[in-house]
């Protein structure tokens, strides 16, 4: 459905007043549309300046970063229709499950019928419909991030994007998480960018996977491409 | 957000609800030309209406025809509008700043704090003096027979006399404060001064049986040499049964001193004083040659002088040091600072615990008898006339052979009630002014020669029945108040002393009534033949508080009669004296008698000083020679 | 280190309905001996604030119903209504009488209601947006919150704001009591901080939803910050229900507007002791308009008060309790 | 698992540190507007109300510098330049009048100010809700009694013989009048004591609100971690409400010198003017005494006011440097 390409892009964000960090340095990567993409590196490696740079939301750039053909300033936040899913679950406190699910379909003024219909469904899909009436502050963290998830999916986005959302959740509720995550993705067959630094996640989920450190790109591959490959940081990165 | 939308609807509901309630109800017989507005700065007490227009009397007034330009008779309707209290000056310049005076055409002007003729210069007052023989005769009459108040009532304008107010006037004047003492404390505790025939005899006398009052205390000045030069010159009805000098009053304070030993009362004292030492319109300094504590008028010398360092001044102060010392002034005077000086600490009057007191009428007599508080048992207050000092100083402050002279400056009503002028916005609205002239003559008008009542009646005794029922509406003031019958009568026989009129006795026992049944906000409250259902004493006391007449206080119409920079100068002047003397006078009253000179030298030092002083009494005797 | 919290989320939960609305969420205090102590103290010195604050208005109300001409000479606190002797019943009610009689009181009351709901929908509306702009990080919010807040610092006088208004043609109606007073800079910039305090997660993820400006101003960020914002429109209730002295400018002469406390100031100021003390049998019921109009000035703010405090604490737990 | 840390990292994170020259301030601007019309736009409203009511009327500031005569108007009267400010400050006890302003200020600003916020986190760490709201409601009251009658009952208890006075007599005060006292703290507690007793329970609830307005999943931890009523009023409660308190210190500096001083009218006397006299009274008398005086009464008005915002702007920088919260 959508297909990403970064060309020799770099991004900066904002340190103090005059000085700026370079977060991404020259990234060329394709991604493939429908692929279920992984970003692994340690932490502070620009992972995830490059979700939010697809989200639009760096200030200083340069370098070409193209979405379905069309440069990321100017798409619209409206119809860019992709979701974005990080370590805080940004629910809304003050409403209830299904009224968080439903928040992003009455912006796109699709008729109440229809919210409703969907909103069931996915709620049925991701087994929390019994949370429908409860307030974020009633649900333990799986159930919460199982919502972020219903209500980035309830819009259907071509793009989903994830910033290491599981990183606190206990073991087995992971790997529960990850087998969600690659159902929607065979299912609904978004564009899926997972930003992680655990490599086990990588390894389970990833088509390809990249290695960033220290804002460049250092392998680009898949599983077994990445396993055996020369680069010193790849190795190391692995033996950690 | 349900809690926006529930409010909006309130909101519109209520909005509706309302224009339709107030909209007027009767109809207006008079034209635009004879449509008038006027602004009055005191209103009635809503209790009796909300609204002034809703004034019976008004309304009566309203039905009737008056001259207009034309010669032809036309009917009037006047819109009264009136100000909130305690605002009323705000009002009036934000009015004159931005051009809101042109509503009106007729404004009360008491609430002004620049002159007529600044307000003439400005455009706004209108120049009555051509207008007055033809459209106030009335006014112009009543100015003919009172000369004192005459020559203030006009005003200079680039040194002619012009008319710029019409004043309005009280027929007598109303006393409703002054000095008063506890008689009934001197009759129990006082001895016949030595002199008398019955000399160290207690008093007799007090209540009998039908609870008049009636005694056989004389005071022991009545026995001396002062005394009956006293009698010659000044008063020769006086028998030494009321208090004249300042040694009477001393000798009633060591009476009273015993009082409160005997009554057991701790808590009281014999007298108080207003907190700054002294009360700035001049009582009881003026009893130290007449003069005054600030700007007053020495009739004799006609000039307007500053009693603030003069002798009489500090004469009063030492008398005050003295009563501290021994003990008959109150320790806190200096604290009761949220009192006005004719109130001064109610807690302890109220409840019988002072012998003497600068009050007004409602603690005279039994009336603070309350079986809650012990002290008043028995006690009966009677007024007494400003003292003359007969013991301390010497020459010009002390009363002698050779120099005689009676008190001349101290807090009074006078005559002058309040002031108004006509504005000049006639000119732009074409309305025709001279109609409203011949209303407010007529308001002022004493007798008629047809035998038809004459107007002035309608703006102090209210409505006859006739003429109420020409304006009855039920639910109106005069219908709630039980005033159906008319707020006064018509008496066919003339016998007692040409008394015409009589009041409705549901107002002679209420008297707060009688403002808000008749129309005196607008024309003075000129009382003429009408007797008001005073009893006997009431006569006594306002014979006593009423005795002397104080000349020497500057009319509110001469005071007004200051431009603006200069009133502001006096207003500086008069604030940085009143502060200065608040914090110096009570230390000299409490010190020893170093500290006593120390200060009043402070004081002379201080005054002298200040910058505006000789200017203000030099333009204030400027005005004096033009005005006379 | 997270067994533990699920532990203790399983051992201890207990479904929304039987919970009470303690937002401790049913946690079991162990008491310290310190604690004991601490709370006894704290309960004990509550309760001298409450004897404190509770005693003057009981004073008021004791005196509104006493005897005028006893009143005036009793020093201290009334604790009972005292009457003379003769007194026939217990309670005087001649202040309230008087003051009833007054036919100005409904009306004031009508148009205080009418000014408070309109004046407080307005600025509350503004206060929203006005928060909204100056707690966004953008270029223009830090001059705009220093604008917001001179205003408080700097005011231009009576006549010069009455010829504003009057240029307007605002004077003499309804509206000058409502839009110029509505709000003022500081509720804009205490909405402000509230707003800062919402997280800015929640107005992301908003944003990535598609939400615009509006919705997630009044749909996102208020939500989240009821108890400031029912603080703020408390505050301004009572600042409108207060105020008489916009009305004694724009609309002196027309006391068919006037508020309830324009009422009162002048209802007080005919019936002061310096006046009604000059008739020879003054009306001593004057003397205690001065109690009566406390109460009847402050009770129905007093009234409303719970309501508010029930708002501002249940203003969290909107994320706790199911309605 | 927390990471080692990674030194080639930190070396390699160094050397991309760049300083890029600032775009230039219409840039800048540009892209600002870029990204915020929207919320510009819609503040609009609030722009064209604070410019109506609230700086329009500012042309008046002008009457501070003339010899303002209501006749002749704002645009009319003839301008005296400071005139009216030498009337107001060239007298001689105008150095005390700034001592007594300043000192109960500061009173005010310390005591006056603290008192409802720790009254309020004491507040929050009552369980008893009802209890807990009878005692909200109570504190309320005070502010609803007219100031008149306030200040005539703290007379009798200030008197000698009254309430406090026998209070403190028992503490070795001389039971004495205390509104007469004249040595310098006494009128200056009284007033802020006043100040306090009528605005604590007002001023607190803003507080409560705050307090109420924290994420309840903080205190959920802190119970966990076995923290009683007090340690966690300490490390939640109060941490959570300093930039509220940071906002109101800020305003509270700023127009510390213009309110707070209506009942000292009604509490002082002659007798102690030298503690009691205030900007507030000393203006009083000067500009209304009499008739107003609206020259002077602008220029004491703008006197006010410039103290008033160089204090604000003081605060609210001090606050940047030391909270990193601040107003603007």
């Amino acid at each position: 459905m959508a297909k990403i390409s970064f060309q020799d892009f770099s991004a900066y964000y904002k340190l103090k007043k005059k000085k700026y960090v370079l977060s991404l340095n020259k990234i060329t990567l394709e991604i493939p549309s429908e692929s279920f993409f992984v970003v692994v590196g340690p932490s502070g490696s620009g992972k995830t300046t490059l979700l939010k740079a697809i989200l639009g939301g760096v200030e200083l750039t340069d370098g070409l970063l193209i979405i379905n053909g069309t440069s990321v300033e100017n798409i619209k936040k409206k119809e860019a229709n992709i979701s974005y899913l990080s370590q805080e679950y940004s629910l809304y406190p003050h409403m209830t499950v299904y009224e968080n699910v439903a928040f992003p379909l009455r912006r796109m003024r699709t008729d109440f019928q229809e919210i409703d219909l969907r909103v069931k469904t996915v709620l049925d899909y991701l087994k929390i419909d019994f949370l429908a009436s409860r307030k974020p502050r009633q649900l333990s963290y799986g159930q919460m991030q199982r919502v972020a998830i219903a209500r980035a999916l309830v819009k259907n986005p071509r793009i989903m994007l994830f910033d290491e959302p599981f990183s606190n959740l206990e073991p087995t509720l992971k790997n529960e998480l990850r087998l969600t995550l690659k159902n929607i993705h065979q299912e609904f067959k978004p564009t899926i960018i997972y930003a992680t630094h655990d490599l086990t996640d990588a390894f389970i989920l990833g088509e390809k996977i990249a290695v960033l450190n220290g804002g460049e790109l250092e392998a680009i591959g898949t599983k077994e491409e990445i396993e055996n490959s020369d680069k010193a940081f790849v190795r190391s990165f692995l033996s950690r | 957000m349900n809690k926006f939308s529930t409010s909006l609807i309130i909101l519109l509901f209520s909005l509706s609800l309302f224009v339709l309630t107030s909209c007027m109800d009767e109809e207006i017989l008079a034209d635009a030309a004879h449509t008038y507005k006027i602004w009055l700065a005191n209103s009635e007490d809503s209790s009796y209406y909300s609204d002034y227009n809703e004034n019976v009397a008004l309304k009566y007034l309203n039905t009737l025809k008056f001259k207009g330009r034309d010669g032809k008779l036309h009917h009037v309707h006047i819109e009264v509008e009136t100000g909130i209290t305690g605002e009323q000056e705000k009002f009036f310049n934000t009015m004159i700043a931005t051009g809101g005076w042109k509503e009106y055409d007729y404004i009360d002007y008491s609430f002004s704090s620049y002159s007529v003729t600044e307000l003439y210069e400005a455009g706004i007052a209108l120049d009555l003096t051509d207008y007055m023989e033809e459209w106030l005769p009335n006014y112009m009459n009543w100015l003919q027979a009172n000369p004192d108040y005459a020559r203030t009532a006009a005003n200079i304008v680039n040194g002619e006399r012009r008319y710029l107010t019409l004043y309005s006037y009280h027929d007598d004047v109303e006393n409703w404060g002054g000095f008063v003492y506890r008689r009934d404390w001197v009759l129990k505790y006082g001895k016949h001064p030595e002199g008398s025939p019955k000399a160290g005899q207690p008093f007799t006398g007090g209540f009998d049986e039908n609870g008049t009052w009636n005694d056989d205390i004389t005071f022991p000045s009545y026995y001396t040499e002062l005394g009956q030069i006293y009698k010659e010159n000044i008063d020769p009805e006086w028998d030494g049964t009321c208090p004249v000098f300042i040694s009477d009053w001393e000798w009633m304070l060591d009476i009273f001193s015993t009082a409160l030993k005997e009554e057991g009362i701790t808590d009281g004292y014999c007298t108080t004083i207003y907190y700054p030492g002294y009360i700035g319109t001049g009582d009881l300094i003026s009893s130290f040659g007449g003069g005054g504590v600030m700007f007053y008028l020495d009739e004799e010398a006609n000039e307007i002088k500053f009693g603030g360092t003069s002798e009489a001044f500090n004469t009063y102060i030492k008398m005050m040091q003295i009563w501290y010392k021994k003990g008959w002034l109150d320790k806190k005077f200096a604290e009761h600072t949220s009192d006005i000086f004719y109130q001064v600490d109610m807690k302890t009057t109220h409840s019988g615990k002072a012998g003497m007191w600068y009050s007004n009428i409602s603690s005279l007599f039994n009336r603070l008898e309350k079986e809650i508080a012990p002290a008043t048992k028995g006690i009966y207050v009677v007024a007494a006339r400003q003292p003359i000092n007969d013991v301390y100083g010497e020459g010009k402050v002390k009363f002698s052979k050779d120099n005689i002279f009676t008190p001349k400056v101290f807090y009074n009503t006078s005559k002058e009630f309040s002031g108004g002028i006509f504005t000049t916005a006639f000119k732009e609205t074409g309305k025709d002014i001279e109609c409203l002239m011949s209303v407010l003559n007529f308001l002022n008008e004493w007798e008629t020669e047809d035998g038809s009542l004459p107007g002035y009646l309608l703006n102090f005794a209210g409505l006859t029945k006739e003429q109420y029922e020409t304006v009855a509406k039920p639910g109106d003031m005069y219908d709630r108040f039980g005033l159906t019958e008319g707020s006064y009568f018509v008496k066919e026989d003339y016998s007692d002393n040409g008394i015409k009129y009589k009041t409705n006795p549901i107002i002679g026992s209420n008297d707060a009534l009688r403002n808000p049944s008749t129309l005196n906000r607008i024309v003075g409250g000129l009382q003429g033949p009408l007797d008001k259902w005073k009893g006997e004493e009431d006569h006594q006391v306002q014979h006593e508080w009423g005795f002397y007449i104080n000349s020497g206080y500057l009319l509110r119409s001469f005071e007004g009669q200051l431009g603006s920079n200069i009133s502001k100068k006096r207003n500086s002047t008069f604030n940085d004296i009143e502060e200065y003397l608040e914090q110096h006078v009570p230390m000299m009253i409490k010190g020893d008698d170093a500290t006593f000179d120390r200060e009043w030298a402070n004081i002379k030092k201080y005054i002298n000083r200040l910058e505006y002083l000789e200017e203000v009494l030099e333009v204030y005797n400027q005005l004096l020679n033009d005005l006379s | 280190m997270h067994e533990i919290l699920v532990k203790a989320r399983e051992e201890h939960y207990i479904p929304p309905e039987k919970r009470s609305n303690k937002y401790h969420g049913g946690m079991v205090e162990h008491k310290s001996w310190l604690g004991v102590l601490y709370t006894v103290i704290l309960y004990a010195f509550m309760a001298i604030i409450i004897l404190i604050c509770i005693v003057p208005m009981w004073h008021v109300l004791t005196s509104s119903l006493s005897d005028g001409s006893i009143l005036l000479f009793k020093k201290g606190i009334v604790w009972w209504p005292i009457q003379d002797s003769g007194a026939e019943s217990m309670f005087n009610w001649g202040g309230y009488k008087l003051l009833f009689r007054n036919r100005g009181i409904w009306s004031g009351f009508l148009n205080t209601f009418i000014y408070v709901a309109g004046s407080t929908t307005l600025g509350f509306v503004l206060n929203v947006i006005g928060g909204y702009t100056i707690s966004r990080k953008s270029m223009l919010s830090r001059p705009l919150a220093l604008m917001l807040v001179l205003t408080l610092m700097f005011h231009g006088g009576l006549i010069p704001t009455y010829m504003v208004i009057k240029a307007l043609g605002m004077v003499g109606t309804r509206w000058a009591l409502i839009i110029p007073g509505c709000t003022s800079g500081i509720f804009m910039v205490i909405m402000a901080n509230a707003f800062r305090n919402v997280p800015e997660s929640t107005i992301e993820a908003a944003e990535i939803d598609g939400a615009g400006h509006f919705t997630i101003m009044f749909q996102v960020v208020l939500p989240q910050s009821l108890s400031i914002a029912t603080v703020i429109i408390l505050n301004t209730v009572i600042l409108h229900w207060n105020s008489w002295y916009p009305a004694s400018i724009y609309v002196p002469t027309k006391r068919n507007l006037w508020p309830i406390q324009l009422w009162i100031k002048e209802i007080l100021a005919q019936n002061q002791p310096s006046s009604f003390l000059q008739a020879a049998n003054p009306d001593y019921n004057k003397y205690l308009l001065q109690y009566c109009v406390i109460l009847i000035a402050s009770l129905p703010v007093l009234l409303l008060f719970p309501l508010f405090l029930k708002y501002i604490e249940k203003g969290v737990i909107i994320g706790g309790v199911k309605e | 698992m927390v990471q080692k840390p990674n030194t080639e990292f930190q070396a390699k994170q160094a050397r991309l540190i760049h300083s890029i020259p600032k775009l230039s301030f219409g840039k800048r601007l540009k892209k600002d507007l870029k990204k915020n019309w929207v919320v510009y736009v819609i503040f609009l409203p609030v722009l064209l109300y604070v410019l109506l009511f609230n700086y329009a009327p500012l042309f008046g500031l002008v009457m501070a510098f003339q010899d303002f005569n209501v006749l002749k108007g704002v645009f009319g009267s003839s301008f005296n330049n400071f005139a009216n400010f030498k009337t107001l400050f060239f007298r001689d006890n105008f150095g005390i009048v700034l001592r007594n302003t300043a000192g109960m200020a500061l009173l005010n600003l310390t005591v006056g100010f603290i008192v409802p916020v720790i009254f309020a986190l004491l507040l929050s760490t009552i369980r008893h809700k009802r209890y807990k709201r009878v005692i909200q409601i109570s504190s309320y009251i005070p502010y609803f009694i007219s100031t008149v009658v306030v200040v005539a009952l703290w007379k009798e208890f200030l008197d000698e013989g009254g309430v406090i006075a026998n209070f403190l007599s028992w503490f070795g005060f001389r039971n004495q009048n205390w509104l007469a006292n004249n040595k310098v703290p006494v009128f200056w507690l009284i007033n802020t004591a006043i100040d306090i007793w009528v605005g604590f329970g007002y001023g607190a609830i803003i507080y409560c609100a705050a307090i109420a307005n924290v994420n309840p999943n903080l205190h959920e931890a802190a119970a966990i971690d076995g923290a009683g009523e007090w340690k966690r009023m300490w490390h939640v409660s109060i941490p959570s409400i300093i930039p509220l308190v940071v906002t109101m210190l800020t305003l509270r500096i700023g127009t510390v010198f213009l309110q707070g001083f209506d009942k000292v009218l009604l509490l002082y006397s002659p007798s102690i003017y030298s503690t009691a006299d205030c900007l507030t009274t000393y203006i009083y008398r000067i500009a209304f005494a009499g008739s107003a005086d609206y020259g002077v009464s602008t220029a004491a008005g703008l006197f006010q006011s410039a103290i008033a915002t160089t204090l604000l702007i003081i605060s609210n920088y001090l606050n940047r440097k030391i909270t990193k919260s601040s107003l603007f």
